[in-house]
């Protein structure tokens, strides 16, 4: 079997995403390479949420909706999820709940009434189900659980050896999974980022909650007495951006994080950190839009807004890693060219990648590292017109003045209004985008894969969809995912001019093909679009990538 | 010019009460030398504002924000770097209009910064608007039949949202006031000062304050009395009204540890965060 | 003579800007037509102001830096208007304040002296010897003092006579300007914003204070009760752009105003009217950037930014108008546009459009109104998913319920969050971009200009800097200038490729010239930039275009 | 289904204070009707959290706006047609946290407004992050070593910020917290509800609330009565706590005009226009 995929649905509260994460820490231990994907509504308790966990021998950077083992937990779920099974695909469902369904019925509810709080421990039934249908042991089962399931372990070793005996009979061992190596870790794409990040130095991450971004926010919260790391959740996104940007003059690698809405709040900010070179990385997590949107979906329909931010005329690099595993070197490496460039910064993902979560291999000390350039003593200027643009910083408390100024200012930073000197601090900023520029000309800001004449473009999340629709289809093409969305690497782009072209975002109108034609002076021979707010599905891009090839 | 004054052109019109303040905070960074804080120790912001041009004028480091915003800028600075003393000037309409959330905020965690508005009740760099603290009736281009709107009072606002120092000062006391920041600055947590400065090209105040000002000889011993000096309705009380002593923010929130100074070495939390990344 | 100019120079407080005003508005009076420019620094008193006023016979639509007559009341003034004249121009001096001067002496200030208040007149004396010099009597003086110069009266007329006594040996008919036709009125850009509007039905205008904009506020808040219209300063610009589409989404033709920073502040609001599809116009009046920048003087850098702003994807009109004239068409223009689409619009503009004042021939009646879609009974759909996108209206208070919704929604504005319902909006609001884009094809989206085979493209302010710049060198050049920056009319530009194009435009990086290139698909041959906060002075923009072309 | 309750799935947990929230609100907006005031006219809007889902649950006409500023959409819809009966549901993240600076001037100005705060003292939706309501120690994912910060009490705040009238309800006194929810859409002017709501997935304060709650008889006499009757350190009063007549602003603003309703003319507008155009 290449991709063994197994789904778990059930309503909100009853532990679907952790039984979803415990079925991905299985298989990963087994050796294999696992992508998860969480699908979930805004809401705490009951609709209908499942889990997709997908692991084969080779990578993998996709789930797929159709499941080899299915397990639904309510009546809804099985609704929804009975017909999403690969051949061959068994479904489970709750005896309990479902009464003549097709497939396999489990008492998955009134075995968990035997013991406290039964509505938690579902998900623990489909867990243990999963391990019977892969061959493990009881006993093997026991000691995953004892790792995985630690708060009321007693009853929760008790309820999986029963559901363990039930299932045997019905699904023992129906999968053989080969065993693979070294068993990797699993990140979620904003674990990625929040640890990439610390492992790049960071100082002081502030935020506000946003989905999908909050949990940057919690990880780095519960990390923050170990990793030595100040986390503030202020009062608003505004404070937020503001308070890291003063920060940041003081000498602490700040960061901040939020989704569309919140990061319009940030907007006047990034414009202040344009003006004054701050330091500043910005997280973009997006959802699908306008406005309040669907916060617990996808989307990547904030390009065009995150390359428009802040009035004025400012540097500001752009960049979207194409997975979990880019996204941990993307933070840190975003992070040092802010620091590098005195400039804002912004990382823009969005919940396929943020809230997904799949097998790694991190060095976390490869992670890259500021080294700002620094005063060397005399006299300072803070905005010092220096020929490639980049002046030295030196940080407050000071003896040398140090002044950062909104208004457009002199070399020492006082504000002036007379032409010369608001044209010359122009031409300073404008020198520093073009250092900027040759700079990231020597750095890989785009990643291609694979062969063939045809190229299929992808960037961010979607990159991991079109990966694994080649790898399902064995389509015959290259692969380009453009890291930097700004400064757009076009110089990279040339190559690819003439060839059949093909771009994939999540978009209902095609911004990033937008920018391949305008920016790249690629022609697009066919866009691939999706637009409700889910993932593309493998299999399906395969079938739409062959048509369009 | 005396060393606490820049090069930059001095464009408050004459008889600014904002020159009142220039000299109080000059005086009063020479008393808080006096006491042991060395003026580099001292990092300022400023907003947006006839207030804010502070900034240019005054030889502090520091970082001239947004209009609204300063105090979270200087939040940012002492999170940053708690060994900073911070300090930022913010005009009424910056600090009780555009960014009245921060200042409750700051005041709630009980952020170390001290706070100083140029309460002249009147936006005045952009030509005489109404502010949150112009009376009733006031007539500004935005306004042209008078203000419909009560002014707030913003030191009972603070003191509700938990102020651990709350003081007004009047730019024509100079002396009482530069005495008055110094304290604000030694006190460890919000500090907040509202002075009284008379705008002469949009609300001249002066024979008003100086008919109405009075000194309070020491903080009130209770919130509550505080709060009812900050409303006395015949006698504008000019003094310290509060002080407590409370935790500062970034003392609760990392004790004496200093982010960028005390920074964590590299190679150890790269070990750490492979730790965390493989799970154990 | 072609142009006459003035200037008129002095510290801010002492009646420079009103001297400037009562200059124009006395050429004017004659029958001329007449540009004036107010450049002013960020300060109440003290410091350098200076106004231009130029005046011609024909159409004329930029000030001019060297002039016939001018005229500094200080001496800083002197120092740095001394050289700004043209050939056989004047320079008249304060002779109380600078000694040994070159030109004509005048004692403004111990004239100003005999009377109260001496600092507010010396503006007066300015323009009094503006009307001996250009051949007014000391009766026709009085006249014209008697209606412009109203408050203190008696005063400003025996101030106003003693310099006519003096300044008529010296400078009496100096110039001997042309009588023109009927008179025609002058009017700020600002105040054709506001104005325009108002005539294009709008019901409420809300906004806080930021320069330049803040003058849209003053007109609108002064005439409110004359015009019958509810004119709202609230707490922030928040606050403004959700007060403004509360009350859009209540029937009013609402529209609000600010420049760069609080416009930032109001991007997440853009992107909600964008969902919930509220109409709202937003004047967006530029000055140096990024953040506080150089707040009293001109740019065009937020072009990409207005362009950019709020997350997802919605239609939102961008436009920016050539003039106070156009400017006053134009607003009332995009607020009917914007009830026609049920869109945020955005009328872009800058300091030298809003600023300055020019003169004016406007029918208000030919201002254009909203016609929004009503519904016209039976069951209600806010987001009724019609054909071409665009669902009726109907404004609670009201039987049927009404829902308005940030959240992706079903027709009848019901949160949802499966798959084809948020396909199937994403769909409904592209159609409604492309009804728009439709229709704009049948719309005026473009001012073309003059003759010739090479292009000069141009929007916004510099239109008219162009124009003039075209009229003085005498340039043989079409001058083209896109209204609408969004949708941009690319079928308009079919005809321009190929020829011979220069882009001339306030900014530092272009961002006009490469949306050109990138949108419209033009090889710009040369771009002419400048940014150091003023506008093109036209002489030295012909001899630039000279080059170019 | 009641006919008050639209066709929308209800996902509040099994057991949330929202239900007696919603359930108070249709049982006041009976008795409005009985008093004489038609459903139709009144416009709701609401803020994002969970409170936020009766936007979708509840038969009434009006605008799901953003975190934080749902306060400012029912203002413009006042303004832009004072027939309205205009109230708003807000989180106390919503309306304590990202809007409290609305809330502040929405009660300064004395907009006609009901505003009705579910305060669960948790950020609900976002899962369970402590809230400016939250007290001291909380645990939540964003301060998972407990907040550091004190509460706030925004009914003291919103007093000294002019409120004219400021309650507090609680979800499990339905009867009395619909009978407040009247009262305040009848008052005319900034109408303020605090509503305690215990949240069970993430602060369970049932059992807290049933022990200290306290009904109030009638409103304090003083404001300074009612801001002493809002900090009660040992009960929480339920009930009105505060009431007064003043002038509501789009009264101030225009009288009994009503721009949508009563709009000018437009032949007159344009006359109008052209003769400030002309100057005279
Ligand atoms: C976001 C934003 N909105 C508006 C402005 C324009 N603005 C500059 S200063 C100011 C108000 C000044 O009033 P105040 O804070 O009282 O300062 P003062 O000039 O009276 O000292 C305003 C509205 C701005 N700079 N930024
Ligand atoms: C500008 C912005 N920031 C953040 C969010 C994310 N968000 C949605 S609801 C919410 C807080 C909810 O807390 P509260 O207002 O107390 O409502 P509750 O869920 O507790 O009812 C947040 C932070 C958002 N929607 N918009
Ligand atoms: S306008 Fe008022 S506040 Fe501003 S400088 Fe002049 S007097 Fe001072
Ligand atoms: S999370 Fe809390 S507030 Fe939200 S629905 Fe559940 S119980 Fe209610
Ligand atoms: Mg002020
Ligand atoms: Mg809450």
């Amino acid at each position: 079997m290449d991709v063994f995929t197994f789904l778990v649905g059930g309503k909100a509260g009853e532990g679907v995403k952790k039984a979803g994460n415990a079925a991905a820490d299985l298989l990963a231990s087994r050796g294999l390479r696992v992508f998860q994907m969480d699908d979930y509504q805004s809401l705490i308790k009951g609709g209908h949420n499942f889990s997709v966990v997908s692991a084969s021998m080779r990578e993998i950077t996709s789930h797929y909706m159709r499941a080899n083992l299915a397990i639904n937990l309510d009546a809804r779920s099985y609704d929804i999820h009975r017909n999403h099974l690969a051949e061959g695909g068994i479904a489970v469902f709750n005896s309990d709940l479902v009464k003549e369904g097709e497939g396999v019925g489990m008492p998955f509810t009134s075995e968990a009434k035997r013991y406290p709080d039964p509505g938690l421990r579902v998900g623990l039934g489909a867990v243990a189900t999963l391990a019977v249908a892969v061959g493990m042991s009881a006993e093997e089962l026991n000691k995953f659980v004892s790792s995985a399931y630690k708060r009321g372990l007693e009853n929760n070793l008790a309820y999986a050896a029963a559901i363990h005996g039930k299932a045997s009979p019905l699904l023992g061992g129906k999968f053989k999974l080969e065993k693979g190596g070294k068993p990797l870790p699993m990140l979620y794409g904003n674990e990625a980022i929040a640890l990439g990040a610390a492992a790049g130095g960071l100082d002081i991450y502030i935020a506000y909650p946003m989905t999908p971004a909050s949990s940057i926010l919690h990880v780095l919260a519960s990390h923050s007495e170990t990793l030595r790391l100040a986390v503030v959740h202020p009062e608003n996104e505004i404070a937020v951006a503001n308070i890291a940007i003063g920060a940041a003059s003081a000498g602490a690698r700040a960061m901040v994080g939020t989704s569309g809405g919140g990061f319009a709040l940030m907007e006047e900010a990034l414009s202040l950190a344009g003006m004054t070179e701050t330091p500043l990385l910005c997280i973009l997590s997006s959802r699908p839009g306008p406005s309040t949107g669907v916060p617990t979906y996808t989307e990547q329909a904030d390009l065009k807004y995150a390359l428009g931010q802040g009035h004025g005329e400012f540097p500001m690099p752009v960049a979207s890693p194409g997975n979990s595993q880019e996204a941990f070197y993307l933070s840190a490496e975003l992070l040092a060219l802010a620091w590098r460039f005195q400039t804002p910064a912004i990382l823009l993902t969005d919940k396929h990648t943020s809230e997904s979560r799949m097998s790694v291999d991190i060095d976390a000390s490869k992670a890259a590292r500021p080294e700002p350039l620094m005063h060397s003593g005399g006299e300072y200027k803070r905005y010092l017109d220096t020929k490639d643009g980049v002046s030295p910083l030196l940080f407050y408390p000071s003896k040398e003045l140090v002044k950062w100024n909104s208004y457009e200012h002199d070399e020492k930073g006082i504000t002036i209004d007379a032409p010369e000197g608001i044209a010359r601090m122009h031409d300073k900023r404008r020198r520093k985008a073009q250092t900027l520029l040759e700079y990231m000309k020597s750095q890989r800001t785009v990643n291609t894969y694979g062969d063939g004449d045809s190229v299929i473009f992808a960037y961010g999340s979607t990159t991991m969809s079109v990966l694994e629709a080649v790898r399902h289809g064995k389509l015959k093409a290259k692969v380009v995912q453009p890291i930097y969305l700004e400064p757009f690497p076009v110089w990279e782009m040339e190559r690819y001019k003439g060839a059949r072209s093909v771009a994939v975002e999540v978009s209902s109108t095609g911004q990033f093909a937008t920018l391949l034609k305008e920016k790249g002076n690629i022609d697009i021979d066919k866009t691939i679009l999706k637009y409700d707010g889910r993932p593309f599905e493998p299999a399906e891009l395969a079938a739409q990538l062959k048509g369009a090839l | 010019m005396d060393d606490l004054t820049t090069y930059c052109e001095n464009t408050w019109c004459p008889g600014c009460g904002n020159f009142g303040i220039f000299s109080a905070v000059k005086s009063a960074i020479k008393k808080l030398e006096a006491r042991g804080v060395p003026r580099e120790r001292l990092v300022m912001s400023a907003g947006i504002g006839c207030h804010g041009k502070i900034f240019d004028y005054l030889a502090l480091s520091g970082f001239y924000s947004l209009h609204g915003r300063s105090m979270t800028t200087v939040q940012g600075i002492k999170l940053a770097n708690p060994d900073a003393k911070v300090l930022t000037f913010a005009g009424d309409g910056d600090a009780y209009g555009e960014g009245l959330e921060h200042m409750l905020f700051a005041a709630k965690r009980n952020a170390d910064i001290t706070v100083i508005v140029h309460n002249n009740g009147v936006y005045g760099l952009t030509v005489g608007q109404y502010s949150p603290m112009s009376r009733k009736g006031f007539k500004g281009p935005s306004t042209p039949r008078g203000s419909i709107e009560e002014p707030l009072n913003p030191l009972a606002i603070l003191l509700e949202a938990g102020a651990t120092f709350v003081a007004r000062g009047y730019s024509g006391k100079t002396e009482q006031f530069a005495d008055i920041i110094a304290r604000a600055v030694e006190h460890e947590g919000f500090s907040y000062i509202d002075v009284l400065q008379p705008c002469v090209s949009f609300n001249d105040t002066y024979k008003l304050y100086n008919g109405l000002v009075e000194a309070v000889a020491e903080p009130a011993k209770t919130r509550e009395e505080a709060i009812r000096l900050a409303k006395r309705p015949d006698k504008i009380p000019i003094g310290v009204l509060w002080q407590e002593r409370k935790e500062p923010f970034h003392g609760s929130l990392y004790g004496d540890w200093n982010p960028v100074a005390k920074r964590m070495p590299r190679a150890e939390r790269v070990k750490i965060i492979e730790k965390i990344i493989r799970g154990d």
